[in-house]
């Protein structure tokens, strides 16, 4: 099995990699921990999925080489490869795509096996038609099912694993997948070392390589310091730093160290505004705050130019995404003529007051992204210069998790950081609607809102939906609903030139199936 | 533990600062002390920046003769942020210090004073308390009362609440049996006159500089705490969290050191004056 | 001879001559373990001396100090002030011995050790080998000062220097260390350079004698000079001070407490003590602290209670002010009953009782200043207005002697006359019948013994004061008494009145601790009480 | 071994049984307190799109719906009889994980013991041998100094220099032995402070002592006296020191093992409050407890049998002084 980047960098196969990364989430059960930002590394080497997606979000074949649906998407049918097996010598077949399906859609909650967040709730069943075909059956029209089939949740594990209690799914070394690499031994918070799988060879064409990986181990280890992290990458104790902070990314360029920004498919950085909270009621405050960011400054200061602007509020990337390049325009008179048309008077203390009550926002720092403290106290100069009064509060993990919700009193700007693989998923958040996010609070009362989510839900195809994509953007925008700040880069990797050829997939994890590393 | 211990001399810290000879070293103590002191009461007058709104244009600036610390990522002069983060460094350490001695002290004194099964049931407490570690516990209650120096503090104060109950016990009883309170018994004393007028006074001479102490030790675990993240959200910036935040920024050192060298100094001080203290008690 | 920048000794010189002993005496903190620790060079370090310590021909001061080692033990013995710490508490007794021992060109450990008993027999220890295993706290007081002279004296030293070597020891073991001490001047040719307070030993003991006070010499000389004819104005006060020289140096004082004592013999005493009995349990064994115990005292009078540490004195008065509770038996004061009351019931009483303890420094708050201090009681018995209680206190304090100026000092800032003075103003400002006195003198110096014993007695007569008074000093009883119990092992083995007593005793107990007094008594007599100090701090503790 | 002796022994025996008891009550009460837990935090996670239904249903399955007075007496029991339960955040054994921590913490704690004795031992017989001007006196401010440095600025400044600048030992292999060292030099220097001021507050005032001036008045060298007469005295209450700080080896662990990457007792506390994973957390924390009162315990019980000055008068039990009163003897402290 020659590859073209062998062939080319006249490197060869072999070599140990050293990741470091700063935390190994938590448990171990494949549904709980697939999309965690750090496990979703692991998973990413030790499991194959149904279909790849690569950064711009194009769905190609994988483990299922051709899929068809109906025309009103409620019926699926997956044609597989033959002849791919688990790492426990159980064969990927039919059976085992429905058993994960399963999974994925239901959990054993009464183990702690959660289902998979974002696999669709319209699923009904599936069938093995043969040892290769699987037909998927939706309750609703799911467009949506094709590209889930390559988000980081949805990973295959082998039946066994599968059929295992919980407790035995949590220890990693006794769960297979089917992909690369192997666990080869970890430890709970410390380490996690894969190996390469001699006899693989089903990885997806897109990414120019199909045989077994070439390195012989790559070696999550956690080192919680980000200066660490990167120290050891620097002085050569390591391969990979994951997680640098932006600020020293310049410099270590300049040392010649590889660094990758890749962006994942998603929405930007930025912030859900609660519209029910006074006085983010007003829409000339909302499109005053959405004035009064300085989002060239954030980047200028926080982070790199290796970030980019936020041009909607979906990531660039995104297949669907259109340029409000001009909605988000830094301009300050604006945003004080919006407030004092909306009767903010500035104070003495440059504080905007109305009513007796000073012009306050709220916001409560991402725990999940570094940067999001800096990035909030230089908003909070900004927004100080046209009279807002920012109060910034931070959580940990856990108090963040339950005092920190979409439209959450106290929490008029919820800030946003999360990845999807298909635009459609946007329809789900607009309001309650089927269980909607309701990320703005804004329950049916937005006719213009409600109109465009219906229509975007029920869309058949790609082509009909772009339009109405566009038209959502812009309306969101306007309306000051969503408050981007950057597009998000929620993985920094900072690497060793002698490391080369990793494949960055929609979500911007790093495969290093297909990498090579010189002496 | 001799009786010599309680016929030491007691003067007042003033009387000690001018009447007494003071080394050097104690007197520069008190200077820095009192530096800190100084800066957390009236930070405007130490410099012109200001610690939240910096110039974003100017961030990781070295020390100069413009910011004698540099400046951080922000742009922000990092001195500013260290006189200005001393109110609550110094705060926090005080609340900690007051809690402990506090409840600690009542703990100790009941305990010492009573006897029998008060005494027992305290003792017990104090146990469990000194058997759980204390930094251990300290990250639990801050995590159970929530994320700020404030809590961070009252989890310090919470986990030295056994060292003074011990302390303050030990001492209550070494005074309890002292011939002057039999002697005020004799003299009309009753138990609540014995135990406030002779008792505590006494008791509380050896504790001042263990609370003393305790205030530098404070300033160090809240500044751990803080570096583990249970500190102030921004834009705050107590001695610890501008630590920690430096930590981050390696590259440009000054942003731990600068930091690190005020706290080392302010606690060495703190130390120092607690030993002298002790001496001179 | 300096610690620091602080001059305590000042321009000292005598000469001891080969076999000779010579007394150095003077009050407490005169500079006499001073000047023992600089012929030893033993100061601590914060110490220096100047000036020139010839021995043998030899200038010792200046030797470097890897010289002037093999002096030490091997040709000047030392024992020290302080048996109970003057041997490491975690090493056998043996085992230091061995190290005295190491100083002898004696190559074999066995015949060392054998040595080693041989002079713990010498100096009159009874088992040898039990001493040697034992631990410094496993022996008694007495017994140490056995082990720490044996230990002087066995690499065979030419000079002795012994730092008040009894002043912690009993009457009776007192004598026969002094004894043994003797012996072995004479027998050894040893030259003895003996330190103390107590005028009596002296005058007993030494060939030649130096009075120092503050740190220079008032007086030195050959012993029966010094005594007969003494021409400096102190050692003239010292000797007049001494008890055991002028027993009825107080006599007009007494006199109207034996008019009392004689009057009032059909009238109830004014304290009745009848059949009181105190166990104390300790470590499962009882001890019998007080046993049967009665006396009675007359109004007006002094009461004295003598006897051998440990024979139950303290507790017979503290079961006398109710502080404890007797077993058996009755007590009252003026009328009162004192046993089977509660601490609240016995206020009362306490109004007109007061007690001054024996360390005049630990019965008063370091924390309160004086006036204070002697206020408390006016305050807590919730006596006259504020006016008058400050008056009252200035009245006391006037009454024992103290200037005004001292009023707003804390105790530590007094010395240690004044303390027990402040002590015994707080006792009168209550204006009380009865003070009972533990022991009011024994940590002072004669001297200042002697001012406060003037004050009580002419407090006595002015306001007609009863004293229940407890005290080791034999001669200091005569003094100040009128009547006396004898406690021996917590009985009364002997009562009277103090021309009984001393004149015509009749128990061989009595005899024992009369004899003990120094011989030289008859010529000087003796003078300062003991010191419990170690067998005090040793209770506190424990 | 006295009857006395006994008596102290079975006394202080019962006192640590109930204190370990009373110390697992007390975790759990206060981790009680802490507001959320890993699975529902996970549940409420927006982005895993949980129904309040499913929600409740997980919960329940967890028997966190329950009162706290059942969970606790269902953990108790559990504990008593040895089983430690499920982590909550990863769904493990908590015996397995802690099992899987321990030997790194226990190393690195002997470690940083061995270290702060050998400091100590360094800084306060030291202060013995130095003149007494300048040498002396600055070798006793380190103490001081010491304690006044936070202990991660010494674990970074460590790791910096040795780590990275000189190369000493890789960063991504904590447990390698020059690894181990420094982050046992980190832990160690605070502790080693406090040894050094008892043990130099003990050397003071035991050559202040009589005793030491009458051994010197019977020829003994400065060498002799201090290895012959002092070293005993002054080093015995260290044990009651060392048994003191053994909760702080612990606590103190979870910042170096922070700092040094190390994956031991300390980071899965860390982990564990992040996520607020109970069982965990309140295993450590009785375990923690455990090893303070049994290796308290023990510096009680063979105290007496090292140091013939130590008096057991029925049940009473006094030992010489520290230095200062935060190092009381525990007994003196604890025994009524
Ligand atoms: N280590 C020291 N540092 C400073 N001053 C000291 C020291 N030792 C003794 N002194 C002072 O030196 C003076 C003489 O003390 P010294 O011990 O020689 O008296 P003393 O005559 O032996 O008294 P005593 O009869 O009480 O034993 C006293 O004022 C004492 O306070
Ligand atoms: N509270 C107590 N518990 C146990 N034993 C006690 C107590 N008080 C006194 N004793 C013992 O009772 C005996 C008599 O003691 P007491 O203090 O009355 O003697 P003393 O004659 O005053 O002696 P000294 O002259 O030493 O003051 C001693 O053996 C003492 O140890
Ligand atoms: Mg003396
Ligand atoms: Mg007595
Ligand atoms: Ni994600």
């Amino acid at each position: 099995n020659v590859t073209p980047a062998l062939a080319e960098d006249g490197a060869h196969d072999g070599g140990d990699v050293v990741f470091l990364i700063d935390s190994l989430g938590d448990t171990w059960i494949p549904n709980n921990s697939a999309i965690s930002s750090f496990q979703g590394h692991i998973w990413g080497h030790v499991t194959d999925k149904l279909l790849y997606v690569d950064a711009d979000g194009k769905v190609s074949p994988w483990i299922a080489e051709r899929w068809e649906q109906n025309d009103n998407a409620t019926e699926f049918t997956l044609h597989l490869k033959g002849g791919v097996t688990f790492s426990d010598g159980s064969a990927l077949d039919a059976a085992a795509v429905v058993a994960n399906l399963d999974i994925w859609y239901a959990g054993r909650k009464s183990e702690g096996i959660n289902p998979i967040g974002l696999f669709p709730k319209t699923y009904d069943h599936a069938e093995a038609v043969d040892a290769t075909t699987v037909k998927v059956f939706f309750k609703k029209p799911t467009l949506g099912f094709i590209p889930t089939l390559g988000y980081h949740g949805s990973i295959l594990i082998s039946p066994k694993t599968i059929a295992s209690p919980a407790s035995s799914q949590a220890d990693l070394s006794k769960t297979s997948g089917s992909g690369p690499y192997v666990v080869e031994s970890w430890k709970e918070g410390d380490y996690v070392k894969l190996a390469r799988r001699k006899d693989y060879n089903w990885g997806p064409a897109a990414v120019g390589q199909t045989g077994p990986a070439h390195l012989d181990t790559i070696t999550y280890k956690l080192v919680s310091e980000p200066s660490l992290r990167v120290a050891a990458v620097q002085s050569g104790q390591a391969d990979v730093a994951y997680n640098a902070s932006p600020q020293e990314l310049e410099s270590l360029k300049s040392e010649g160290l590889t660094v990758a920004t890749p962006r994942y498919l998603g929405f930007v950085n930025g912030w859900a505004v609660n519209t029910k909270l006074a006085p983010y009621d007003d829409v000339k405050v909302r499109q005053a705050l959405q004035a009064g960011i300085n989002r060239q400054e954030i980047i200028d200061t926080v982070y790199t130019p290796d970030w980019k602007l936020a041009t909607s509020f979906i990531q660039s990337n995104v297949p669907g995404a259109t340029d409000q390049s001009a909605l988000l325009a830094y301009n300050p008179e604006k945003a004080e003529k919006l407030l004092d048309e909306a009767g903010w008077k500035k104070g003495a203390d440059g504080v905007r007051v109305k009513d007796g009550k000073p012009l306050l926002l709220t916001l409560n720092s991402n725990p999940y992204l570094a940067t999001s403290k800096s990035i909030d106290e230089l908003i909070s100069q900004q927004l100080g210069k046209i009279g807002w009064k920012v109060d910034i509060r931070a959580y940990d993990v856990v108090t963040y998790g339950q005092k920190v919700k979409y439209g959450g009193a106290g929490v008029p700007a919820y800030e946003v950081t999360r990845s999807f693989i298909d635009a459609g998923t946007v329809a789900g958040i607009l309001t309650n609607a089927n269980n909607g996010e309701n990320w703005f609070a804004l329950d049916e009362s937005d006719k213009t809102l409600n109109d465009l989510r219906d229509k975007i839900a029920g869309a058949g195809s790609i082509e009909a939906r772009r339009p109405l994509l566009d038209e959502l953007q812009k309306y969101v925008l306007d309306q000051g609903y969503f408050i981007p700040r950057t597009q998000i880069v929620q993985r920094i990797y900072v690497q060793s030139p002698k490391l080369k050829g990793e494949v960055y997939n929609g979500v911007a994890y790093a495969s290093y199936y297909t990498a090579t590393k010189s002496e | 533990m001799t009786l010599a211990s309680l016929s030491s001399t007691p003067t007042t810290l003033v009387g000690r600062l001018t009447g007494l000879r003071v080394p050097p070293v104690v007197i520069l103590s008190f200077l820095i002390v009192t530096l800190a002191i100084a800066w957390s009461l009236a930070p405007g007058l130490f410099t012109g920046y200001d610690p939240v709104n910096g110039t974003p244009a100017q961030k990781l600036l070295g020390p100069s003769a413009a910011h004698w610390f540099g400046t951080d990522h922000l742009g922000r002069d990092l001195y500013a942020r260290v006189v200005y983060g001393t109110a609550s460094s110094v705060a926090s350490a005080l609340i900690a210090v007051v809690i402990g001695v506090v409840a600690g002290g009542i703990i100790g004194l009941l305990a010492g004073f009573f006897g029998g099964w008060v005494d027992t049931v305290f003792a017990r407490l104090v146990d469990v308390l000194l058997a759980i570690p204390k930094f251990l516990l300290a990250v639990i209650v801050v995590t159970a009362i929530g994320f700020d120096t404030t809590n961070a503090a009252i989890a310090t104060g919470v986990s030295a609440v056994a060292l003074f109950a011990r302390v303050m016990r030990s001492e209550v009883i070494k005074t309890r049996q002292a011939t002057f309170v039999e002697s005020s018994f004799l003299l009309g004393g009753s138990r609540w006159h014995i135990l406030w007028r002779h008792v505590l006074p006494n008791a509380s001479r050896s504790v001042l500089p263990l609370a003393v102490l305790q205030f530098g030790d404070s300033i160090l675990v809240i500044a751990s705490l803080a570096f583990l993240g249970y500190g102030d959200p921004p834009p705050a910036s107590d001695w610890g969290l501008l630590i920690s935040i430096g930590k981050d920024y390696l590259k440009w050192p000054w942003l731990v050191y600068a930091p690190a060298l005020v706290t080392i100094a302010t606690v060495l001080s703190v130390n120092r004056i607690s030993r002298w203290l002790r001496k001179t008690d | 001879m300096a610690y620091g920048t602080h001059r305590v000794v000042t321009n000292v010189g005598f000469e001891l001559g080969r076999g000779k002993s010579l007394a150095l005496i003077g009050e407490s903190g005169s500079g006499k373990s001073t000047i023992a620790r600089a012929v030893l060079r033993l100061l601590p370090t914060t110490g220096h001396a100047t000036g020139r310590v010839e021995f043998d021909g030899q200038e010792l001061l200046a030797l470097p100090e890897r010289r002037f080692r093999p002096f030490r033990g091997r040709r000047i013995g030392f024992v020290p002030q302080d048996p109970g710490n003057s041997l490491n508490p975690v090493r056998t007794v043996g085992a230091q011995a061995m190290e005295a021992a190491a100083l002898l060109d004696e190559p074999d450990k066995a015949l060392r050790k054998a040595l080693v008993l041989e002079t713990f027999a010498q100096v009159g220890l009874d088992n040898p080998q039990r001493v040697y295993d034992s631990y410094p706290h496993q022996l008694s007081g007495g017994m140490l000062q056995r082990v720490l002279i044996g230990l002087a004296v066995l690499p065979r030293p030419s000079l002795l220097v012994a730092d008040e070597p009894t002043s912690a020891l009993d009457v009776t073991i007192q004598k026969r260390i002094l004894d043994l001490l003797s012996k072995l001047q004479e027998e050894l040719k040893i030259s003895l350079l003996l330190i103390t307070h107590d005028l009596a030993i002296a005058a007993e003991r030494a060939d030649s004698i130096v009075v120092l006070k503050d740190g220079a010499i008032q007086e030195s000389g050959n012993t029966a000079t010094v005594f007969s004819a003494p021409s400096s104005s102190y050692a003239r006060k010292l000797h007049g001070d001494v008890p055991a020289l002028n027993p009825d140096r107080y006599r007009p004082l007494r006199e109207p407490g034996f008019r009392h004592l004689s009057a009032n013999r059909e009238k109830t005493p004014k304290i009745e003590v009848s059949g009181v009995t105190k166990n104390f349990t300790v470590d499962g064994k009882v001890l019998t602290a007080v046993n049967d115990v009665s006396f009675d005292v007359q109004a007006g009078t002094t009461h004295a209670l003598v006897g051998e540490s440990g024979s139950g004195k303290t507790t017979a008065i503290r079961l006398l002010l109710g502080l404890e509770q007797p077993d058996t038996g009755k007590i009252a004061v003026g009328g009162e009953q004192v046993n089977g009351r509660s601490p609240e019931q016995l206020r009362s009483v306490w109004r007109h009782l007061q007690l001054v303890y024996q360390n005049p420094f630990t019965s008063l708050d370091p924390t309160w200043n004086v006036e204070k201090i002697v206020r408390e009681p006016l305050d807590r018995f919730k006596i006259g207005t504020h006016q008058e209680r400050a008056l009252a206190v200035r009245k006391a304090f006037a009454d024992v002697g103290l200037g005004e100026h001292l009023l707003s000092r804390k105790p530590a800032a007094l010395s240690g006359g004044q303390r027990q003075r402040v002590a015994i103003a707080r006792s009168l400002v209550l204006k009380p019948d009865v003070i009972v006195l533990d022991e009011p003198t024994s940590a002072l110096d004669v001297s200042v013994q002697a001012d406060i014993v003037e004050v009580l007695l002419s407090l006595q007569v002015k306001l007609g004061l009863t004293y229940i008074f407890v005290s080791h000093d034999l001669a200091l009883v005569r003094q100040f008494a009128h009547t006396v119990s004898v406690m021996q092992r917590g009985s009364i083995v002997e009562h009277g009145t103090v021309g009984e007593i001393f004149d015509t005793p009749r128990q061989p107990y009595t005899r024992s601790l009369l004899e003990s007094i120094p011989s030289g008594a008859a010529r000087f007599a003796r003078t300062q009480p003991l010191q419990q100090r170690q067998i005090f701090n040793e209770e506190k503790i424990a | 071994m006295s009857k006395a002796y006994l008596n102290y022994a079975a006394k202080r025996l019962v006192q640590a049984i109930v204190v370990i008891l009373l110390a697992y009550v007390f975790t759990f009460i206060v981790v009680s307190i802490l507001p959320g837990d890993p699975i529902t935090n996970v549940l409420n996670n927006p982005q895993n799109g949980f129904t309040p239904d499913e929600i409740k249903e997980i919960i329940a399955a967890q028997g966190l719906d329950k009162p706290i007075p059942v969970q606790l007496w269902n953990a108790f029991s559990g504990f008593v009889t040895g089983d430690l339960g499920l982590s909550m955040r990863t769904n493990r054994p908590v015996a397995t994980l802690i099992g899987e921590v321990l030997p790194s913490t226990l190393v690195l704690a002997s470690a940083g013991l061995a270290v702060a004795l050998f400091l100590a031992a360094i800084i306060a017989y030291g202060t013995q041998f130095l003149p007494r001007r300048f040498g002396q006196g600055l070798l006793r401010g380190v103490p001081s100094l010491f304690l006044s440095v936070p202990n991660f600025v010494i674990g970074l400044v460590l790791i910096h220099l040795f780590g990275f600048q000189l190369g000493v030992f890789r960063v991504i292999e904590p447990d390698s032995f020059w690894a181990t060292l420094f982050a046992a030099i980190a832990l160690g220097i605070p502790i080693s402070a406090q040894i050094a001021e008892v043990l130099i507050a003990n050397l003071d005032h035991e050559s202040g002592q009589d005793y030491a001036a009458v051994a010197r008045g019977r020829g003994l060298g400065q060498m002799r006296l201090f290895v012959m007469h002092l070293l005993k005295p002054s080093s015995l209450p260290v044990i009651t020191v060392v048994a003191l700080t053994i909760g702080e080896l612990l606590g103190g662990s979870l910042i170096t093992e922070t700092v040094f990457g190390r994956n031991g007792l300390g980071s899965l506390v860390q982990r564990s409050v992040s996520t607020q994973d109970l069982p965990v957390l309140q295993a450590v924390v009785s375990l923690a407890a455990v090893v303070f009162v049994v290796v308290n315990l023990i510096a009680d019980l063979t105290y007496p049998l090292l140091d013939p000055r130590v008096k057991l008068l029925g049940t009473q039990h006094r030992r010489p002084t520290t230095a200062d009163d935060s190092s009381l003897p525990i007994s003196k402290a604890v025994t009524p």
